[in-house]
This record gives C-alpha cells, structure tokens and sequence, in this order.
C-alpha cells in the first residue's frame, strides 16, 4: 500500500473550495459499486453544474422557441438569450465581437468549417498546412481531406525525440516557408498535458504570410485564453469541455477572414436573399449558422460560461497545477507505472502506462472502484506510433478533483497490479 | 458489488501471462491479421489447414488480458477442429459473450470467459481473434477489422 | 364577433385527450399577458414533453460521459442510451438498420452532408440536380452551392400556376431526364402544408436512375413515415419539430450510398486508423459523425420518440387533421382573410393574409393575447414571389393545440382588423 | 398586462393607411433602396438634393405598419434640413426606438414610435427607411441591408 498525504480538501487550493464547489455537480454525489465516482476523464468531456441544468430547464419551459424570426414574446426571448449565450462566450476569450464567435457542434465542426470554407477555397497545389505529430484526429482529418480535395500537401512538425510531449520546434523553422498557408496547432495537448508555446509560433507563422488556427479545446476550458492577445486567426473549442452541454462548440475567427470566407453549410438563417438562380449571404456570425440552431446548447454554454467566471479561471487553474504536481509525485512513487509527457508547461492531463499492465485492463480494473480514467489512443494515433505503444491509460483532472482521488487512483493502480502482474 | 475477479478469473490470468501457441508457425498456409480499431490492438493468426481441418494453429501480436487469454485458449481449443466444427463453436462462444448463455460442455475452459458479457466494450477484445481466424479460413491472407 | 362551436375539449379527436397531453408540456402551462400561451408555430419548432425533459436530466445527472470509447460504466451507459437512441429512431420511420441512421444537428446539417459527401463526388457539368420551387432554404442553398462547385445544373419543379399549394407534376416529366442524378424534394410544405405525391415521384426519378432526397422535416413529426416503404434513398429531418431537443437531427440513406460515400467531416470516432499519410474509415453510421457528438441531444430525441409512439401516430394525425379542417372553416369566415394552398393532402399547416394588414402587424397583436404564429417569408422566398407577396402569416399545429385556440387566433385577427383598418 | 395600442398609436395607424409623400419623386437626384432580410420588406426612398440640403423627399415600397408610418413621418419631418441635421436626427431617432430614450423636442412627431424599443424584432422596421435616406446621401444609387 502506498502512503498517502491526505491533505484536508480545504487546503486543496488556495482559491478552490473544492468541497463546496463538488456540491454544485449532480453527477459527482452519485456512487458506484460503493465508491463515490471519482471522475478522472476531463479531457474527454466534463461534468454539468446544476446551474448549467437549469438554463436548460428554464430555456425549455419557458421560452424555447425557434430564434431571430419570431415576432411573438418567448422567441424573442430565445434569441435574446442565443445571443447573449455568444456574448459571453466572446468576453470569456476576449474576443473583439461577438460577431467572431460561431456556434458550431463542437471544435471539431469548427475545424471542418474552416477546412470547406477556407481551405477549399484557398489551397491550391504547392500551398502547404502544416500541423503536427501532436494533434488529435480532428485536426488531421479535416485536412487530410481538405489537401486530397485542393491538391494542397499537409506537412508535420514532428514531436522531440526522444518523445518528452513537446514539438520540435527546430523544425518549425525549417517546414515554414512562404508555401505554407495555414498553421493548425493543438494549444495544450490532449495526451501529454503539454501547453505549446503557440504565441512564438503565431509570431512565426506571421513572418511567412502563413494564418494559424488554435484547436484549443484543451486549454479554454482551463485557463484564461485571449484571442487578442494571442493575435490567432482562428480558434475552436468544445462546450462539452468545459462544463457546457453536450453537441455546442465554438469556431472563433478574425472579422476579416469571416467576411471573405464562402458559407460551408446553406439552409434558413445564413441567407440574405434566396432566388431561384442565386443568394446572397447574411452578416457574420449568421452566415455560419445554417438552419436551426443548436439554442439550447449554445445558451446553457453561456451559463456554463458565467460559473466558470464566477470561480475564477486563474483559481481554477492554480487548483488544477496543485492536482498535477501531487499527481505526478504520486505516480512517479507507483510501481511499474512509466509516464509519459515532462514538458515545462502542462495543463491537468497526464499519460501513463502500468508495465505489464495493458491500459483497458487497468481502466477496467480502475472502474471496478468508482474511477473513471481513460485508455486507448486518445483519438491521436500518430501519437501512440511515436511512443511505440497501442494506448495510453490517462487521468485528467478538473476544479471539482481533489488529491483524495488521485490517491485512490495510485492505489487502484497498486491492486492492477496485485491481481494481473 | 461487482467483483472484477469475475471478468478477471485466474486461469485468464495466467493464459494472458504465459499465453500457448504465441509463436510464428513455420509451416502455416493461411494466415490473417486482426485489428481492433477500439483500441488498436492487432493480432495475427497463423493456421495449418489440410483437408479442411485446423492441424496447428498460433498467433502474435499485442492485446490486452481478456484478448490474450481469449486467443491463447482458442489455439489450444481449436487444433484438430474442422472448419465447420470451427463455424459452431464460434457460433456458441459468440453467444456466450454477449448474452452470458454459456455451454461449457462444448466450450469447456472457453467458458471462463462467460464474464465478458456484462463488459459490451470488451466483447471486441474477446472475439478478436475469432474473427481473424474465420478471415484466415475463408479467404487465407486478408486484413480484417471486427465489426462489433 | 365570430360565431365558434366550442366542442368540449374531450371531444376533439377520437383518440386524443388533449388536455391529458397538454398537462405533459411545461410550457404550455405557462401564460402571458394574463392569457394561456397558445404556440401555433409548431412547423418552426415544437414544445417538449416533461419525460424529455427528464431524460435530458437524467443523462447529465447519472450517465453524463462521452461515448464509444469510455471502459468506465458511466461512459458504457451513456453509449448504450445513445445507441438505443439511434436504435428508437430507425424503428420509428421503419429504417432496415440502425446504422442507416446519422446524428446530425437538424435537417439542416442531413442536407449538406448529401451534398457534400454525396453530391461533391458524383456530380459534374452536365448532370441535373431536380428541387422545387416550394422547398424551404435548407434544400435549396445546399445543392445551389453544390452545382456552384461542381459544374452541374439545379433545375426546378414549378407550383402549379395559379399557385395553388401543388407542384406542377406534368412538368415533372419533361424535367425528369437521364441527366437528372438527384431528385430533391420537400416532403410536406412547411408554409402550405400540402403532402406531395412523393411515392409517385419517387418511382418516376428510379425509372431515370436518378436518386431521391426526401425533406421530412414536416412529416416525420406528424404522421407514420416509412423509408421502406417509400423506397427513397435519402430522407432528413429534425428533432426540435417533434418534441425533441434543439440541435439534433437525423440522416436516413441507404446502406450501400453510405457505405460508398466520402465522409464529410473529418475528426475523432468516424476513422478506423489514422497515419500521418492517410487514414480509413470507421463503419457506419460513424463514418458519419466526426467528433463528440450530440449525445445527451440523441437520446432526448429517442425519449421524444417513445412518447410519439405512444400517443400513437395515427391518432396525432387524427387529431391535427380534426384541427386543421376546423381551422380552414373558421378562417374562411374572418373578414379579410387571405387562405394559401387548398392541395386535397394537408398536413396541419395554414398560411394565410388579412388583406389591409401587414403579417409581423398581425403576429405582433396575436402576441398580445398569447398566441404565438410566425410571419415571414418561412425561409421559401421562391414560393413568396410565387405568391406575390413579401410574407404570410402561418399557424400550424401539434397534438397538442385545440379548438379553442383557433377561436382565440380568429378572434384576434378580428381585433388586428378594428384596430389597423 | 401589456398593452399593444402603445405601440401602435392612432398617429402609427393613421400614416400606415395613408402615408405621407408615397410617390416616385420626378426630379429627384438620389434615390436608394432598402430591404429588410427579415421579413422581405422594400424600400426605396427618392431625394432631391441641393447643397447639402433635402429640398424634397419621397418614397416607394412594401411595408408593415411600423415601417410605413415611420417612413411617413421621417419623409415629412427632414424636408428642408441639411445632411448634417439629418445625421444628428438619425441618432437621436435610433436611441429612442432602441433605449426608449426619448428627445420629443428634437423629434417631434416622430416620438409616437417610442414604443417600438420594447419590440427588438421591429426595431429593423423603424430605421429601415432612414437607413435608406443615410445611404442615399452617402452613395447616390445603391442597394442597402440594415444591419440591425
Ligand atoms: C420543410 C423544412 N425543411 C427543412 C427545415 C430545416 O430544419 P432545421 O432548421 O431544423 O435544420 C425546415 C424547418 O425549418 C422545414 O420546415
Ligand atoms: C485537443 C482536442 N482537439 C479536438 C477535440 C475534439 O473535440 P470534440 O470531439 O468535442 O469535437 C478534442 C476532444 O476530444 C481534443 O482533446
Ligand atoms: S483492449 Fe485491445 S484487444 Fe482488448
Ligand atoms: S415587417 Fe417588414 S418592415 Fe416591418
């Protein structure tokens, strides 16, 4: 059995309480098998606060109704509130408008937006997309896609070898060049945890003329993010990720590039005027919301937006450096468990395998307790090849974990390996 | 309660462990390979057919426990099966691994893995191997992925 | 005043009480400036059940995870409700398979993922697409930026002159030729309400070789609809209008298209492997849904479909047919009133004018006394300029509206008329 | 308990019916049209510009009551003020019917539309046409969308 530190939750963080903080979250009271579930699969979706269930309950019994044509009072009041949900959501990133945000499924539509809408209309063969051997599939996919369709090549900027969780960024230099059209990067990590230092890089991709999309799906939901700041073209990320429903995400992009960009999706609400022969669009951000939209989504994102801001996003992130730093202590002291990923700068999510032990067999074992990890290849694949491993076992921690659960995690691991090894 | 030694019984186990037949056959004339998109594990299964029945059979490749075992007990089940015999016993373990109905005089040390059922996820990883070797009868060198 | 035959509420179908399912809907027990809300906009959207409304909650709150890859209980519940969602569906409009069944944000998103994973790679210059001039945006724009790209030729089936609410079908054969690869039609207008003669269609296109997309936004909610039957190779439409969730909606195909169609976007779940080169697909249905998808949305749908089945859904026909023969006798004999469309098959949809009175005028007043109808252009321009006017007013209804609601709209476009005229 | 005769007021309802200045204006030197995507709605406005200031003013098109009597009333109110005056009026005109702010000195007749600020969708409605007048001065002959 391993020694644990058992710190009182209250001293879990400075800012977080995190006690009352798991009170908000329904799912969070509920056992398994006599545990409390320990959810430890933030990087994969998110749990809801209550807050969060209740604009959705208040949106369907008191004002759902179809948005931006209804004369009548509950559509008026449902596109105010669909409006108001991209308000926030604009303030939340800083964004200069909320005319920049676009609701989409998820950031991976928003990816596929760009990927139609810009790429096929601005890839030609000899342009390049470079991205890297650090992204999850949806941003490799969409252009995979989008290179067959235009002719255009997708080049990568490969991982440090030996494999640490950073990006070669030696390399950088060498594979950006005045071809390259478009720099699509993940900002932190889904495997490793790595945040990328994407700031240097946009000043890089600059240089050549090159644009840069963020798959930031990772880090909004965890730290502040500021799209102006970062002075990137485009940006997505996913509700579901960050306390949000499920089936809303976010593509924001510059003013300018909105404007020039063709529609991706035709159908009511993104048309100025529809004739038999030809349309003409509508203002940005409608022009990218073809039919109806997904309202209740998007509003419940906007409520899920205002918790995030009333706990802080530097206090969350504080509470989550605090879990990460016990977590990798933790498990460095676990027998047989390798770890993978020891970049500078990391968010909550860490990767690891357990000698001996093959990852779903660990998270089945894991399950068994109440602990809810994930194994398999997190959707990145070419990851996985460049650690010379099928799957990964990996936790990944939000502002409702506490250091209790990374303790149970390091003794579930302990009774793997008692029963398998 | 659910007690994961269920799913997790010793002889899995040890199966999983030191799996039989993890080799090479030399003198294979069918083989097939196995992926299991899920997860991305792949497991090779190599046969000696003659006169439609299995002489000798092994496997290779990366899995997890239940994989492991699943195909390790195959091997040792299947040598000196027809094809049709084969056919049946698929038919009778498929069955037990997604329903939990299991007939352990035919199946025999299979039915240990009767526990799979009440896993929907882990039925992939149980049936792997299974299925490349049905690939590997019918149709001698061909990439298959289950389809569960 | 008008003289109304009030039926008592029991009495107005055979099979549905109404006021038993008007005590289901949290919103329609809501009122507003001193009146019960009567929602007669059900062809925009629909008013949900408690019971979806529960099921919502309930995935958030014991089974929220995201799905297919999850080895933990909750992640393998919430994949088994949402397969059982997909599962519900397919059984509802008699698919031969659930993985014929795509999850996609509405009507909408179904459309454009035809055109483009379908209708980028199968159409050329000289191939004909066939729509209608009474199809609603979301089937008109998709297949106008389709031809755009590929060269082909968007052809129309025009209304029948002097509009009347039916297609001009003998113009059906002299458009009909071996150049025409898709046939893509409104299944029941949603500003007419007319039911078009599809399966008639249907067989004339197979005799061309040409494929048939079905827009079934407005009949699926609203009476038994059979892909089988039908024998259609492509049929959409959306959750929001039949009482499910706002942002899901589904995509019918045949196996063998989908099996042979191009994936539309790229992301995590729909490949099978990925390399930096290139990667495979997954099955179907998820070849088709790139991303998390809208999970909790889904399996909302599904309880919506369980609570449709149970009213049944020739008795939900039933009663809006009730309603809508008792809406056209009431509205004929309203001053002023301007009825559109007198096809001898009707859905529950009427569009209608009161001369002297501008449609948002009138909806804004209707407004005032609780009732919620939309006016507009209903996202059909080409049938407005049809009918030569900018709008119409429309009420159109669920089985959930009542007789008396009608008096109460008649009523008030009686007291628009002494006020504006 | 709202009341809708505070939006539509007898002034409303009176210029809706009979609007002021409907006319193809014969020598006039800027015109320009307005749609209002919302509802389909058209406008198109007739100037008769003379160093810097409307010596006339009309106007064409479809319309709910709202637009109309808005339209009217815009049309008799800026004869014989300069395009500065009108781009002070504008202002202070759409303050009110977005904020309910209302400056009746300044507007005169106009502030009978005061109550269209509770009536975010009809905003469009009331600043179609002046919209219409802003591009005309601007640009001569072109085609307009409110943006609102
Ligand atoms: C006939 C028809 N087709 C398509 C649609 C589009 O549906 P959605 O907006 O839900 O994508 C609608 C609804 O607006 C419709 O009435
Ligand atoms: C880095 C990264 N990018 C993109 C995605 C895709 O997000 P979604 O599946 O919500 O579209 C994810 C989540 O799975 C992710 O971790
Ligand atoms: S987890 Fe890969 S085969 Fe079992
Ligand atoms: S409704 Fe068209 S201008 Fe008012």
């Amino acid at each position: 059995m391993l020694k644990t530190v058992k710190n009182s939750v209250k001293n879990d963080s400075n800012f977080i309480d995190v006690e009352k903080v798991r009170r908000d979250f329904p799912l969070l009271q509920n056992h398994y098998n006599g545990r409390p579930i320990a959810f430890l699969d933030n990087a994969a979706t998110t749990q809801k606060p209550q807050v969060v269930l209740d604009k959705l309950n208040e949106f369907y019994t008191q004002y759902n109704a179809n948005v931006h044509r209804a004369i009548y009072h509950i559509g008026e009041q449902a596109t105010r509130e669909y409006e108001d949900a991209r308000k926030k959501v604009s303030d939340f990133i800083n964004a200069p408008d909320p005319s920049t945000i676009i609701f989409t499924r998820g950031a991976t539509e928003a990816i596929n937006l760009v990927a139609y809408s810009w790429g096929r209309h601005n890839l030609s063969p000899g342009d390049e997309i470079l991205i890297t051997e650090m992204e999850h599939h949806s941003n490799i996919i969409p252009w995979q896609l989008a290179v067959k369709d235009t002719g255009a090549t997708l080049r990568y900027i490969p991982l440090h070898l030996p494999v640490d969780g950073t990006l070669d960024l030696q390399s950088l230099e060498v594979n950006l060049t005045n071809r390259t059209k478009l720099v699509a990067i993940v900002h932190q990590s889904n495997v490793f945890g790595t945040i990328n230092p994407v700031k240097k890089i946009i000043k890089a991709a600059q240089s050549v003329g090159a644009l840069v999309l963020l798959d930031s799906a990772q880090s909004v939901p965890h730290s502040k993010v500021d799209v102006q700041a970062l002075d990137c073209d485009f940006l997505v990320f996913s509700g579901h990720k960050m306390m949000g429903p499920s089936g809303v995400g976010v593509l924001y992009a510059k003013e300018t590039l909105l404007n020039s960009m063709e529609p991706f999706m035709g159908g009511g609400e993104m048309i100025s005027t529809v004739s038999m022969e030809y349309s003409t669009w509508n203002d940005i951000p409608w022009k990218f919301e073809a039919g109806t939209p997904n309202i209740a989504q998007a509003i419940g994102l906007g409520a899920a937006v205002d918790y995030l801001n009333e706990l802080n996003m530097e206090s969350i992130h504080a509470h989550e450096n605090e879990l990460m730093d016990y977590a990798s202590d933790m498990l460095k002291n676990t027998p047989r468990v390798i770890l993978y990923g020891n970049g500078s700068k990391r968010g909550a999510i860490i990767s690891f395998n357990v000698e001996g032990i093959h990852p779903h067999d660990l998270a089945q074992i894991l399950d068994q307790d109440g602990i809810a990890v994930r194994a398999g290849h997190h959707c990145a694949q070419p990851i996985m090849k460049r650690l010379n491993v099928p799957a990964t076992t990996r936790a990944s921690f939000y502002v409702y974990n506490t250091k209790d659960e990374i303790d149970r995690l390091c003794e579930g691991i302990e009774k793997a390996i008692n029963l398998l090894c | 309660m659910y007690d994961i030694r269920e799913l997790y019984q010793q002889l899995i186990i040890d199966h999983s462990k030191n799996p039989k037949n993890f080799t090479v056959l030399k003198d294979a004339n069918r083989s097939a390979n196995g992926d299991n998109p899920l997860c991305g594990d792949k497991v090779t299964i190599y046969l000696k057919l003659e006169d439609d029945v299995i002489q000798d059979i092994s496997f290779q490749g990366s899995g997890c426990a239940i994989s492991k075992a699943s195909t390790s007990i195959m091997t040792t089940s299947l040598k000196g099966k027809t094809v049709e015999e084969f056919q049946t016993f698929f038919d009778i373990f498929h069955q037990m691994v997604t329903t939990g109905k299991t007939d352990s005089i035919v199946l025999g040390k299979l039915a240990v893995l009767s526990g799979v059922h009440q896993y929907p996820v882990r039925v992939k990883c149980a049936t792997l191997a299974w299925h490349t070797v049905k690939n590997a009868l019918e149709d001698g060198i061909r990439k298959i992925a289950t389809t569960e």
